[in-house]
């Protein structure tokens, strides 16, 4: 394992202080706790939170700021913040509006917020609501099962949100919203590499020198099929003929493509990627109305890339995207 | 009957177990999950045992609370607050005895399981800690438990096809590899059996 | 070589393709040409270009727009953009006043560059005049040789001098600001892997599995030392004490402490290396004024990190560096 | 007398030897610089190959101006604009002569190498393609150029220490390494040799 660390166990810690110390003007740490915080809230506003385990850096951290997240809550390395954790985010981000919960669909993501949720209710009377983000149509969902995994696209919806909770919009408008959101945006995401979790010192998975994963999760879950390294072109095909099927996306509707990079992959090949992207959502007489790229939700040093479309179903939402932010990282 | 320093002993002996297997539950979770949970409950060990030094004298629900509270409150991920609530829900049934029969212990376990399955929202045969849990409680209450009978229901999560949990994402191909959190609950069962 | 691209011979089509459809509301492609240049530029403002080989980004196209680049010339992959191109980025970004050129000290760039600023002069009456940063001390400097190289310390000479251009400043005034910048910084880089240039296939050089390369180049150029892999703090430690001596650096003077991404290395060792490069400048009596992180000036995928400090002789560019810019990567 | 005939082969010959040693130049490149140059000089030749079709009867300084355009134009890098500037100054030296004397050429080829060193900042002895041209120059005015003594000088560049170019930053570490650009201005003398 290769990184420029400290001692894998005080790697979260450091890096909360080497962020809050670098965006002192934007964010600072809730004392004693794994709070990222804004500087200036505004009064009388509903507080917007996320958060999840760490090693997704700008994710999440990197959004909070005017404009969009009030909090992000860091857990230990791909593992889900403690309730206590989220309770302490939940009561930093209430301004006497209610707060509201951007949860990643897993398992533990969703047992640590709802029940930091019950705690802020019963014990502080705080307002709180959430939505479940579950873009990751690599999973099949089924609501027997823990349903689709919540990735990149989660960080639209902080975009979103943020803006309408920046404008005043009430935890119930945001809830609906939401909810509204999570029906419209579909992900898929591959590896070329494996990531180390500092902890682990070695790769979760293996991959031959000419493989690829297709569907790989941000924690590197199992995808659904490893193949042969290939074009971009063929890549980004693969993805949007699943992605237009799922969505039942017709021609001449208004999307937004995000080309996320996982961590490892530089930003000349998510151009490259982007590039391929937007020629092929253009045969499907797609109209690409805004376009996101960069290292947004990654896998710490993974090497792979992920695309999410969203419907535009509300032309607000492009307006909400545009609205300006002052976090570090969108 | 069990007494408070059997619950003391019984929490101990599955931190020491745990730091034990912590590399091995991290290789079952690699195969089927992200690799951490030996890391995550090693961590909650090493936070009760540090916990545990500053108090003394517990009651069996204040000890169960603590344990509860410092697995809620260290661990994170999915068994860290799973964990924590069950805990939580026996030290609400066990309440204020101050000793209390196995039947008693069962009754609490009972207690525990459903506050895991309420908030993993699972049940039986879903491949996670719950298909140890409900059989340890079935022959508990026979009076029927051995060690093998938990390794056996440990070993009997690997046929299953994991529908809960990160597990699930993998489907059919989850089948064949032990559930790392019923490793986990083995090892509690196990060290409960040392001290009854 | 493991990559998410198509044909490695047309990477630099594909990216500036899929750059300016992406960033389509900031900048355009100057048609027939290697030229990305911002869409909307002030009359009668000196024109700001930098630019170099590809691979580097976000650099240099990435910090073309308002505030910052008038223009960004891409070479091929590691290679100095021709004169021609060179020459079509100035007529492109002038208006008027002029064109100033922000070269990195490497033979190609200088060559081209001066080349083209000649032609420019000649064929066309523009004025036309440059900086040469040579930020990188991994390499001593001396007049009998090439000097020292320029690497990521050109991202904050383009940030200063784009905002001073921005604000109406004449070509003599910004290449007085530009040769007091370049005195005033130094830039230390380190590699854990190398990068692959997608038509070599191959890495340029190889390192073992728990070897780092000090004062490694932003083209996989060799550094000043192998060694074995080392604490974030140690790393640190090495390029402060180098970068104070360099800089004669003394207590309480003020400084920019910026930390760059080599491309493959992720932001969660970032701030990581952040926390600790903080904590040793404070050590140092150093008040670091702002703080800048990110992959800024990378090569390709390489696993890496580079600190650049810049000793703020005038508060002015506290100022510049705050000021707005619109632009995809800053 | 070297007629323009002589200038298109000599051109052609030395297309064709950058294609097949590209790849030993990018290596060498790799070994002290950044591992390019074999490629940056095939694109140069590819393009003057491409360039050569479209035109026909070009006078001797056309040809050269023709061939200084493309790599001008088309490879950047260091190599590039050197040996653009260098042809170009050939041309501009040979002017409107239809043909012209071996030491008419080599007046030329003093001109480019003048032009080398001016925009290139070097003199001999700092390992770049100087190197090669200067000794070149000198043995062709004595009528002694020959293919060995050609790769004399391109060898001799190995025990030089680099003070321009990137193989400067090596400092003592570029000593023992032949000079990419030095290999590729031997093979283009030596596709001289071969239509003189
Ligand atoms: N929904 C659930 N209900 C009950 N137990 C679960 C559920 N999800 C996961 N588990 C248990 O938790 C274990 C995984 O714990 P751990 O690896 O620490 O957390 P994470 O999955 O967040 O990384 C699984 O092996 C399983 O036994
Ligand atoms: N300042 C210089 N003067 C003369 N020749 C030089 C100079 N710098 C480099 N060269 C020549 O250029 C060659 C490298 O060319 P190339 O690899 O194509 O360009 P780059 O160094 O930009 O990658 C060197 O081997 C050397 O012969
Ligand atoms: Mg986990
Ligand atoms: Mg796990
Ligand atoms: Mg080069
Ligand atoms: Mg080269």
């Amino acid at each position: 394992m290769k990184k420029i660390i400290n001692r894998p166990e005080d790697i979260v810690e450091e890096m909360i202080n080497g962020l809050v110390a670098t965006h002192e003007d934007i964010v600072h740490r809730v004392n004693d706790t794994r709070v990222v915080a804004r500087n200036y809230e505004g009064k009388g506003k509903v507080g917007l939170i996320s958060g999840g385990g760490s090693g997704h850096e700008p994710s999440h951290a990197g959004f909070v700021g005017k404009g969009m997240l009030s909090a992000a809550v860091c857990g230990d390395v791909f593992t889900s913040p403690t309730v206590d954790q989220v309770y302490e985010g939940i009561k930093a981000a209430d301004k006497g509006a209610g707060v509201f919960l951007v949860i990643k669909n897993y398992t533990g993501d969703v047992i640590n917020f709802t029940m930091a949720k019950e705690m802020a209710e019963e014990m502080d009377n705080i307002k709180v609501d959430f939505v479940i983000t579950n873009d990751d149509i690599a999973v099949e969902d089924s609501t027997w099962t823990e349903g689709r995994r919540g990735v990149a696209g989660t960080v639209l919806v902080h975009k979103i949100l943020g803006a309408l909770a920046e404008n005043g919009a009430s935890l119930e408008e945001i809830k609906v919203e939401g909810e509204r959101l999570i029906k419209e945006m579909a992900t898929l995401g591959l590896a070329l590499t494996p990531a180390i979790v500092p902890q682990a010192g070695k790769p979760g998975f293996e991959l031959g020198e000419d493989e690829i994963e297709f569907g790989l999760g941000i924690h590197g879950e199992p995808g659904y099929r490893r193949a042969k390294l290939q074009p971009s072109k063929d890549l980004a095909k693969e993805f949007i003929d699943k992605i237009v099927a799922e969505l039942k996306l017709e021609a001449n509707e208004k999307v937004v493509a995000f080309v996320n990079g996982l961590g490892g992959t530089p930003l000349m090949e998510q151009y490259v990627f982007m590039n391929d992207v937007l020629n092929l959502l253009g045969e499907h007489k797609l109209n690409v109305v805004r376009k996101v790229i960069g290292n947004k939700m990654t896998s710490i040093e993974m090497q792979g890339i992920s695309l999410t479309v969203l419907r535009v179903r509300d032309p607000r939402w492009v307006d909400y995207l545009d609205q300006e932010v002052k976090v570090a990282a969108w | 009957m069990l007494t408070p320093l059997a619950f003391t002993q019984w929490f101990e002996q599955w931190s020491k177990d745990i730091q034990t297997h912590k590399e091995y539950m991290s290789d079952l979770d690699n195969a089927i999950g992200d690799g951490d949970h030996g890391f995550n409950m090693a961590k909650g060990a090493n936070a009760y045992a540090e916990a545990r030094l500053t108090k003394s004298d517990l009651a069996i629900s204040e000890e169960c609370k603590l344990i509860g509270m410092t697995l809620l409150s260290k661990v994170g991920g999915a068994s860290g607050p799973l964990y924590g609530s069950a805990f939580l829900a026996m030290a609400k049934m066990i309440g204020a005895s101050t000793e209390i029969t196995q039947e008693q212990l069962v009754d609490a376990l009972q207690a525990g399981v459903e506050s895991i399955m309420l908030r993993g929202k699972a049940t039986r045969h879903e491949k996670t800690m719950i298909d140890v849990w409900i059989p340890v409680i079935e022959t508990m209450r026979k009076q029927e438990l051995t060690d093998e009978l938990v390794d056996q229901f440990v070993n009997d999560t690997a046929p299953l096809r994991a529908t809960k949990g990160r597990a699930a994402y993998l489907g059919d191909r989850s089948i064949g590899h032990i559930d790392p959190g019923s490793f986990s609950s083995g090892l509690l069962f196990k060290a409960l059996l040392r001290v009854m």
